[in-house]
């Protein structure tokens, strides 16, 4: 695999960071790859747009800002609208379908979009998981890590107490990509 | 220093927090800081882990108040390192001026943020490269190592301590909010084979005047609480320590001798990273995480066969006069990237533009990395 | 009479005892006071350091005292001070400062240290001026002085420091003048032992600079005659009316030994915490 | 006994002004420095409270209690 | 600016109260200052003057709140002016920062001492000429003017109000303990021939997007209390005032606007002092009180046939690059003279390297006067 | 009832109210009690300017008021105000600061000020921690609590900084929660009126920092009721014992208006004396 | 009368638990910043008494006595 | 005149600084001459060694510095011990006949001595005039200043009350160096 470059972004509260930290601890403490995580903050530290990046490789990443993204993660109508021309040609963009409205796309990508929001509401009466249902989702649909990683790091990263919920939404994601 | 092959650890951290467990690898066990934007998280992180490692974890009243406790506890005789962003250094540039001046080990974390003024917290810019060497008053001379990425932050904040140690003077981990807040693979050397330097000490106490001081060859440093009798001030001193503050020609003599402490040194000190330099007809001159963008640059110019390098110095302090003239002589261009306004530019030119031409390049935007674009475009004019 | 003798004080100087102050000055009877607290408590002097900031007062200690002493920048020696305290939790250090140092850009360390009740001594030499520089006023030179930089009269109210030092926190506060040289030893022997941030406050002669205020130029005995007669004891202040004690020096004990956790102590508690909760 | 080293003297006279029993003085000489130093002037009425000693911002004056 | 041949007084005075008197003159009508060695005279002076001339003086807790103190008063709409030595003026940076970033005109006097840290308060140095320039952190542009004599503390005093009012920024003047208590006779101009600057003020509140800021032309400024709601930050602002500090090109506008600034407007501000440069084969590079050694030694030199001139920056802030350029075309060799360790060499070297060979030459003992021998004995080597 | 409507002191904004502050955020409510003081007063806003530092509190006045505002360095809020003030004794000039930019950074200009008297208004936004950096432990946080730099608890008392400012002179002194919005509101008000400095206290939610510490995580309710249930007037607290006002917060105005000559004023003297002793 | 601006509210509740006559509630909707907005439930007995005015720290309520 | 430099030395107290003024403000302000007065101080402030330099020219002067002085006066033993080697050959020497042993005297200098300690306090029973005995001494031995120009400046640098001791002082001084 060479160089994937995936941006997340959407506003403060999302937990679009704590989705890219995972997925850079997975691929490169588990999955023998290198991995960057970068970060950029909104204007103000409270709410504001957040957007994460995250580069995957098999070789060292030299270079670690995701100019050209070949993966579009965007949960919010604003976060879609200020990155979706950043997104290579021919790159995946994932959106969450109740809160962006991709409108016309005119660029040749693979789209998907799923209501991780809402899913998380309605499946797991608790809208904090739909990060992992979102990551799940993305990693199926990727492959960017194995399962096997990917649950290791979250068990480094998340309390005890709440990994069986998150694992549970991260196996929801997946199942739902490979249905959709 | 480090012998990366044999790792006892593997972990996926922020730079912040590689940085404070490179401290704590290095055998620091004295941390006083103020929070700031972007270096909080170091202090967040030794905040639990000092204690847990019989250490002591201070959050001081300002950041004057922080500089001032280290150089304290050094004193005590141990390791001990604060961490800010350029708004604390500036507060700090009195005492670091008396670190200096008391020759006092120490490492001084600045995660570099927008400037001047309060500027932009979190935006990533290198404005702080000559605060760090000229902020405080008078000649003096400082060592500063810049990062590009969470495993340096690791590192380089070890040989800082080592550097602090055997110099006996402060030294800078000069790195910024991108670095800081990036998260990369850093690996943990074991502690058996990691080489950490201690500090000459004086071992009996030798008499009132007793040499601890102003040796180019560092001067043994006592350590208080055992019977040493140390005698130190930040005013105009003898080599034993003692003050006189009319004579020209002990100051004059605490000066060079001091700068002499570290300019004999600097092949010791001097670190650079050099790629592709060997047929270089244009090297490309950068530090910290600018130097990532540089090597992307090399990488992409060097399958269009264009002859470039780059050329980085670790140690940004004391500046690399000497490697800058050698290169001079090896390449018939260089170009000085800096996400600044050119802050190294006249110490590079003044080194180096009898053998070749050099060139300033800021990025377009400052407070973002270059596209390698950029600086090919630039190689391409020269060429 | 008149040979030379050795004073009985010698052995804590790291050479001939020789102070560069003026005739007069306050500065060499507060050391006298200092050393002779550590002759009566017969403590090892290896075992102290000093630590003091810029002013003729941080000059009590530097260079003369023969143990560990560091001679910092103007206003910070607390700071110093902690850092060193923190690392070296067995060594006693002691911090001397001027009233400028210690109050005007010193202040924000002095309330933090009294807040943090960490065993440090401070001995607050409070000449009511900066005497270094020239006579400047001080944020403890008497309202209405005419200092070299106040020349139509000071129009800031100065600190009451002993208060200040309360209300942040201090454990253990006293005030005296020169004149008490007797209660300031004992004082200085009980802050020492305090378990925690003492602060002591000494009203000093400066007979050249504050002598030049008070039209006393380079009169050393008439100030501390004033001392004497302006004294008054805080016990016996409390039954006086304000008016009565206006133009009183307020001297003695404030807090005398208030038992609170002390920092260095807390810090070596969170380390055992910090290393049984790793083990779990 | 009472000690005073001339030449440590700066002359302040807080000595002469803090002893209780009011025997010392100025000498008319001076000392190095060029100024007066004090001397005792009525060595019996001494009580060895050592108040001139402790008083002396200069540490010259010693008072040594054993070889009155 | 001065038109010396009327005065209307004639005095003997010592530097720092010329100083002090030309500040008056300039119309400064608010000081804040802590005491220092050896720039405590200006305060002591205009402790008393300010008041006769319906001004304030205050002498603050530290040299922080002082600074902040003459930024303040500079909003209310007044002309300021602090003075300190070295070890203030790293307690300074911080607010230094926000006086550049916010573009506010004062002054500020140091008047060097022997450093680094607490040093030598009363010995003669130029430690500080670095420092003025790059103590705080980030990129930014700063004016310093160094005087040699009683006269040019009072001239160059005013000069520094003027350039401080018609640029907005803060100015330095950068003079040092031998100058600052040095007496020499000063004549003063006739106020009603002085010619003094005042600030481009905004005259009527222009709507919530008013620009304030950020103009290479000099921005009008508000002054408080009129109903102009300024809206000030130290943080990184766009043109009305408006803090924004996550975009990056932002923050690249408000840096290079304010360096531009002062840089578009360089041969208006910088000034120069040539003496026998005309045919001369080797200049002399000099400033402040170091360049009446140079003058002595031009002298020498010039009775024993060597072709020597006299190069002597007044403004050593911004660095009068292009006219070192152009010195350096007409000259064999430029020696730099410095009273410490060569701070303005590399740049200096960097400017004319191109063009002729350039030499730094500190004296022989740091914080004395060059003998003229000294200097006539390089030049003699280099001819 | 959903129509939108302009808000009564929408005219004190420079533009939209819109405050980026988290969700129920004492701030907003600060922000109202001084722009309901102003209105109370009836004074013209143009005659008030406003310093503010860095910190969330720092955004109350900059750039949302529609006035002149200053908004500068961490912890000097107080000396920039002092030399706007100096320069232009007519307008009204009040510094809104955090807890840490008081009392942390700011102690020594905090305590000055006090000492000077100097006609200022200041709001100290009192969340006990720092905001704005993301829950660091401030000199006025409750002893003992765990936040992002004492993790194991903290071990430094803090400040009770109404007592620090009468200690150092303060001539107006008031503590109040943002439960007393309305006495806030009134004491804010007379504080505009004293001729003096004056130190407002206020005890506010920081529902996501502080309510971190205290395990309310963003809940604003649970923390204004708190303070609703643990205020006790300064009157009432007088009459009772120490271990009885211990958990409490004690509210109310500590000090009304002292008359005590004013810094500004004051240099108005100095200059007439200078005049006319020129003049002589 | 008691107007409240949805947008501006942040949800935070404050204005529900001062109004001393409990008749503010949390609507079911979200705003576009998804959060609840606080309701008037009985109008009637709403006193003006401006505590849902005044506390709010989003400057979303305004309560206007004229126009009741 | 082409440019004369003097040093006057002692130590703290015995007003050798005021004597430079009021030599320099003679010279510069009222005898139209140029004049430049520097000094340097011992190694603490309080009561050490007292250096101080003037120089005075008919011509502008360019370096400020006496590094070889024309006229030396020496009013105490370590001052006198530590210029005398910069005293230029052939210049004037001027020291106090009880303060200063002038010991050997190898330089081929005009060296004056006078008790202008002893006769102050003999003459004027005020020490602190010395300075001014010394003053008159060396305006009239060398004849850098008129005696208009000393008279002003001293009137402008000292209050009315002590002037005319002051002025008597100088006279006498001048008187010592007429007979002696
Ligand atoms: C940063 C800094 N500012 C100012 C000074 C100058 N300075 C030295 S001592 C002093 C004040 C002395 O007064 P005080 O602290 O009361 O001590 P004293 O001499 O009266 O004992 C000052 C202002 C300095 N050394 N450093
Ligand atoms: C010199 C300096 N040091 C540190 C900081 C970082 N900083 C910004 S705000 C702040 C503290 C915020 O706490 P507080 O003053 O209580 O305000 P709050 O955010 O709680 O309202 C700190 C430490 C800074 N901006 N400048
Ligand atoms: S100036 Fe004052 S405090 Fe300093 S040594 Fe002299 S008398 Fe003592
Ligand atoms: S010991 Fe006491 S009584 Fe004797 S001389 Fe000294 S002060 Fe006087
Ligand atoms: S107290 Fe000491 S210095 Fe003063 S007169 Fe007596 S002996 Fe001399
Ligand atoms: S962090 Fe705290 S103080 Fe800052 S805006 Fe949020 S709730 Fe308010
Ligand atoms: S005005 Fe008072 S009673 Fe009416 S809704 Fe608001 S809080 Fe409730
Ligand atoms: S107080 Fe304001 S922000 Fe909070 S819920 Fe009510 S209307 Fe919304
Ligand atoms: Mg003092
Ligand atoms: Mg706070």
């Amino acid at each position: 695999m060479s160089e994937i470059g995936v941006r997340l972004s959407g506003i403060g509260g999302q937990g679009v960071v704590l989705a890219s930290i995972i997925l850079g601890r997975a691929a490169s403490v588990y999955d023998n790859l290198y991995a960057v995580q970068t970060q950029t903050y909104g204007s103000d530290m409270r709410g504001g747009d957040v957007c994460t990046e995250i580069i995957v490789s098999e070789k060292e990443i030299v270079y670690p800002i995701v100019n050209t993204p070949d993966i579009l993660i965007a949960i919010a109508q604003k976060a879609f609208d200020q990155h979706i021309t950043d997104l290579k040609e021919g790159g995946i963009l994932i959106t969450d379908k109740d809160l962006v409205n991709v409108g016309n796309l005119t660029k040749n990508v693979n789209h998907y979009s799923e209501e991780f929001n809402k899913k998380a509401i309605d499946d797991f009466n608790e809208k904090r998981v739909s990060n992992m249902i979102m990551l799940g989702f993305v990693v199926e649909k990727t492959k960017l890590i194995t399962y096997e990683a990917l649950e290791k790091a979250i068990a480094d990263l998340l309390s005890p107490r709440i990994f069986d919920l998150n694992k549970k939404a991260i196996d929801f994601g997946m199942k739902l990509a490979s249905t959709n | 220093m480090i012998n990366n092959s044999k790792t006892n650890k593997t972990d996926f951290l922020q730079g912040n927090i590689a940085c404070a467990e490179g401290a704590i690898m290095a055998g620091c066990k004295f941390f006083a800081g103020y929070p700031i934007t972007p270096a909080s998280e170091i202090a967040h992180h030794l905040s639990k882990r000092m204690f847990e490692v019989d250490g002591t974890f201070i959050q001081t009243e300002d950041e004057i108040a922080a500089i001032a406790n280290i150089v304290g506890a050094s004193w005590g005789g141990v390791k001990s390192m604060t961490a800010t962003s350029g708004p604390g250094i500036s507060l700090m540039q009195e005492n670091i001026g008396l670190a200096v001046a008391t020759e006092t080990p120490c490492v001084i974390v600045n995660v570099q943020r927008g400037a001047p003024s309060t500027g932009s917290p979190s935006v990533h810019l290198q404005g702080d490269i000559l605060q760090s060497k000229f902020g405080s008053q008078g000649d003096y001379q400082i060592i500063a190592l810049a990062p590009a990425s969470p495993q340096e932050m690791f590192d380089f904040t070890i040989k800082a301590f080592n550097l602090a140690e055997q110099f006996r003077t402060p030294v800078f981990v000069l790195s910024d909010s991108l670095v800081g807040h990036m998260r990369e693979r850093v690996n943990f050397p074991l502690q058996e084979e990691l080489i950490l330097s201690e500090r000459k000490k004086l071992e009996h106490y030798q008499g009132i005047h007793q040499k601890i001081f102003l040796d180019e060859e560092v001067a043994p440093m006592p350590v208080f609480g055992k019977g040493l009798k140390a005698n130190i001030t930040g005013s105009t001193h003898k080599e034993d320590g003692f003050r006189n503050v009319s004579d020209p020609k002990i100051m004059d003599n605490a000066i060079k001798k001091l700068t002499n402490k570290i300019l004999k040194h600097k092949e010791e000190i001097i670190e650079i990273n050099e790629h592709e330099i060997d047929d270089a007809e244009v090297a490309i001159l950068s530090y910290g995480l600018t130097s990532r963008a540089v090597l992307e640059t090399v990488k992409i110019a060097r399958k269009n066969g264009i002859k470039v390098g780059s050329f980085r110095p670790i140690t940004v302090w004391p500046f690399p006069e000497e490697e800058v003239e050698k290169l001079s002589r090896r390449v018939k261009t260089i170009i000085v990237c800096e996400n600044n306004l050119g802050q190294l530019f006249p110490f590079v030119k003044s080194a180096a533009c009898e053998h070749c031409k050099v060139i300033s390049l800021p990025p377009k935007v400052l407070g973002t990395l270059y596209y390698p674009e950029e600086i090919l475009e630039k190689i391409k004019e020269v060429i | 009479m008149e040979k030379k003798i050795n004073h009985p004080l010698q052995k804590y100087f790291r050479g001939p005892i020789n102070y560069t102050t003026c005739p007069g000055c306050g500065n060499g009877i507060i050391s006298q006071a200092i050393l002779w607290a550590i002759e009566d408590l017969a403590m090892d002097f290896d075992k102290f350091a000093f630590v003091s900031g810029i002013g003729c007062s941080g000059w009590i200690p530097s260079p003369s005292y023969n143990t560990d002493v560091l001679h910092v920048t103007h206003g910070r020696s607390i700071a110093f001070a902690t850092g060193l305290k923190l690392a070296t939790p067995n060594i006693k250090v002691i911090v001397t400062a001027g009233d400028g140092d210690t109050s005007a850009i010193g202040g924000n360390h002095f309330i933090h240290a009294c807040r943090r009740n960490i065993d440090l001594t401070m001995i607050c030499v409070n000449n009511q001026i900066y005497g270094m520089t020239g006579g400047q006023v001080a944020p403890s030179t008497p309202y209405h002085s005419k200092t070299t930089t106040t020349p139509y009269g000071s129009i800031e109210r100065p600190f009451d420091l002993s208060q200040v030092a309360i209300s942040a926190g201090a454990t253990m506060v006293a005030r005296w003048t020169t004149f008490q040289a007797r209660q300031l030893r004992k004082s200085i022997a009980k802050a020492i032992l305090h378990n925690g941030f003492s602060f002591i406050e000494i009203i000093s002669q400066c007979p050249v600079q504050y002598g030049k205020v008070i039209g006393k130029r380079n009169n050393a005995v008439d100030m501390l005659m004033d001392y004497k007669n302006r004294s008054i004891n805080v016990r016996k202040a409390k039954k006086l009316s304000p008016d009565e004690v206006k133009d009183k020096i307020v001297v003695g004990e404030f807090i005398e030994d208030k038992q609170v956790p002390e920092l260095t102590q807390e810090v070596k508690r969170l380390r055992k915490e910090a290393v049984s909760r790793c083990q779990k | 006994m009472v000690y005073i080293d001339k030449e440590a003297c700066k002359g302040c006279g807080i000595c002469i002004s803090v002893c209780p029993k009011n025997i010392l003085a100025f000498t008319k000489d001076l000392n190095q420095k060029g100024v007066p130093y004090p001397k005792m002037i009525d060595e019996d009425k001494c009580t060895l409270c050592e108040n001139c000693m402790i008083y002396c911002p200069d540490f010259a004056v010693v008072v040594k209690k054993d070889d009155k």
